[in-house]
């Protein structure tokens, strides 16, 4: 306790690493558990706070609890430009992902390979976020519009080209388009450790039955 | 589980029981179950051998995995193909290199072969360091955390979509297994041919001196109502096969009456 | 420009509080977009490296962009209170690793250099994980898709860049990561699935089933 805490202490960066990782804010019950008792909390506190008083993020508490926020004064310049992140809905991720892949498409075509409708709030969700646009006019009779990805769709997915999308074959060898269960599941929740050979595990079992098809080496 | 020098059992949770064991001389085994391919054999005998796998005889290798797969064979232990392609390609390597180099030909050298085999087991080794060394560092959500409680307000524009490449890949790979179309399967169909009911038939005619239903030719005990009037079909195309060849009479009375059939008299 | 700028500075406070406030790390052309332009942006990340340097939470660079993270060493005492890992196999491993270090990379070295063939559940984990993603094509007969690892993979291994991958230089120096010829033999049976006889193969774009006037990717 007599030790000299000061903001690069073990103990005070312990507690600036808990309260930065915390979703919600910690009580200083739960802070003291944490840090093993030794260690003079309320200074602890102080001396964080103080080092970053006047600061973009400030030490407050809330409740009965401490946590990390932005300083207020800032709020209005971060809070100008707040977005939220949106889930698509699951005909909006097809519905993409079949643009993306058989663009130019014009809505029939889209509505006779997906077998339904296509429903009004699908294509508007995928226009407002600016990952579709109406391209050229089919010259069949009607002139139908068809759709197109953008620059946007690319830059968001971090392709270089459309034609970066995986084709049909790379699909298939990523596991993407396979009906068979796996055999291997490379990831799964971790019980120990993160090496662990794993017997469950598909490319170790006996090569008795090709797998994929495999290309000879190029 | 039986370990031979710095042999390593892959998987120790596997039963040891069952798994399928090769015996190389005197102390080596491998366990079958545990190898990716003969690379990862290649690779494990060589680790063997030395631990630096730059140091290793390549020769030697090459006979060591021959052993492996006769014995494999021996113990009549089912082989993939790719472990008896790299066999031919290993005692292809070893002749090679044993036998004087043909002049002007175009193939590459044993010592070029054997080097490529090195740099394989080296490169994929090299790999699989690389990858301890990896999956030791500091790991986000393990040993480094992110902000618990983000504040949301990122990129400038309105609204973001979730959405990551996998998403879209993923879904696509599901409309496409959807949209497959299943191949039209046509079932054979159980109906009794003429052919089957001509062979019936002809030795039964062939002792009918009365005059005799046609039906009562027909088989007992078909059961199948579809089969029962195929088989009746069957046997009257068959009976008039027979009186166009001249083997048998046939007879109806009326409309609807029964269809008599007798043996040609002569 | 010209203005001096410390830790209590508005460029320096915004900054903080922006990067303090992600989860995710911000691109450089983001954090410059939100600061108006008018400011020294490497010295600002100078300046809030400094201050955070040592500390319990550290300012890390990630790929082309920034992050606060907890500092690596409190990992220990941190743990519990988060979520769950997922585990990498050995496969799943050994293909990550070569895809990092030999990328871009197509699937058939990648094959080729483990010396089997890519099984159901080996890259469809690590594209899930998002710690790949497809690369360019590479310009050779078939215009093989290649494979490149993120920025994620960059931020969950804590590396700044590439250049940081371990013994990557002794790698080089060794000529491990050159690309040589293989052994030329094919590892394992092809595989009869009828989507590898699949005519569209390679082809990023098939086109519509029974449709006419469907034309390729521009």
């Amino acid at each position: 306790m007599t030790e000299s805490l000061d903001i690069r202490s073990e103990p005070v960066r312990l507690l600036e690493a808990i309260l930065f990782a915390s979703a919600e804010p910690v009580s200083e019950a739960e802070l003291r558990a944490k840090l093993d008792g030794e260690v003079d909390l309320p200074r602890a506190l102080d001396i964080l706070a103080s080092a970053y008083a006047g600061r973009g993020v400030e030490l407050v508490k809330v409740g009965k609890g401490w946590a990390f926020r932005t300083a207020p004064d800032l709020g209005r310049r971060l809070r100008g430009t707040e977005t939220q992140l949106k889930k698509l809905s699951r005909a909006g991720l097809e519905t993409l992902s079949i643009i993306a892949y058989h663009q130019p498409i014009t809505r029939g075509e889209l509505e006779e390979i997906r077998g339904v409708s296509l429903s009004k709030g699908t294509l508007d969700a995928l226009l407002e976020a600016g990952w579709v646009r109406p391209g050229r006019r089919r010259h069949t009779p009607g002139r139908p519009l068809t759709w197109v990805t953008t620059d946007a769709f690319l830059d968001h997915f971090a392709l270089e080209s459309l034609d970066d999308l995986p084709g049909l074959a790379d699909l298939k060898a990523a596991g993407l388009l396979d009906r068979r269960p796996g055999l291997g599941i490379a990831m799964r929740a971790e019980d120990t450790d993160p090496l662990d050979e794993d017997p469950d595990e598909g490319d170790i079992l006996p090569p008795l039955d090709g797998e994929d098809g495999v290309e000879g080496p190029s | 589980m039986s370990k031979g020098p710095a042999l390593e059992t892959p998987f120790e949770e596997d039963n040891p029981d069952r798994i399928p064991q090769v015996h190389i001389g005197a102390q080596l085994v491998l366990d079958l179950d545990g190898f990716e391919g003969p690379i990862d054999v290649l690779l494990s005998l060589a680790r063997d051998q030395k631990v630096d796998i730059a140091k290793i005889s390549i020769l030697e290798l090459a006979e060591q995995y021959l052993v492996f797969v006769r014995e494999a064979q021996r113990l009549n232990l089912e082989l993939a193909a790719d472990y008896l392609v790299m066999a031919a390609w290993l005692a292809f390597m070893k002749s090679r290199l044993l036998l004087p180099e043909p002049e002007s030909d175009d193939q590459p050298t044993g010592a070029e072969l054997a080097a490529r085999l090195q740099f394989q087991l080296q490169r994929l080794d090299a790999m699989r360091e690389a990858g301890k060394k990896l999956i030791d560092r500091p790991r986000l959500g393990r040993d480094v955390f992110v902000r618990g409680a983000p504040e949301e307000f990122r990129a400038e524009t309105t609204a973001v979509l979730d959405v990551k490449l996998f998403d879209v890949l993923k879904a696509y790979g599901e409309f496409k297994l959807r949209s497959e179309k299943e191949p039209l399967k046509i079932f054979a169909t159980r109906l009794y041919s003429v052919e089957a009911a001509l062979e019936r038939l002809r030795p039964l005619i062939g002792e009918t001196v009365e005059w005799t239903q046609l039906e009562s030719f027909l088989p007992q005990g078909l059961g199948d109502p579809v089969l029962t009037r195929s088989a009746i079909a069957a046997h009257f195309t068959a009976s008039l096969e027979l009186v166009r060849d001249g083997i048998a009479e046939i007879s109806q009375s009326g409309q609807y009456q029964p269809l008599l059939i007798r043996k040609k008299p002569r």
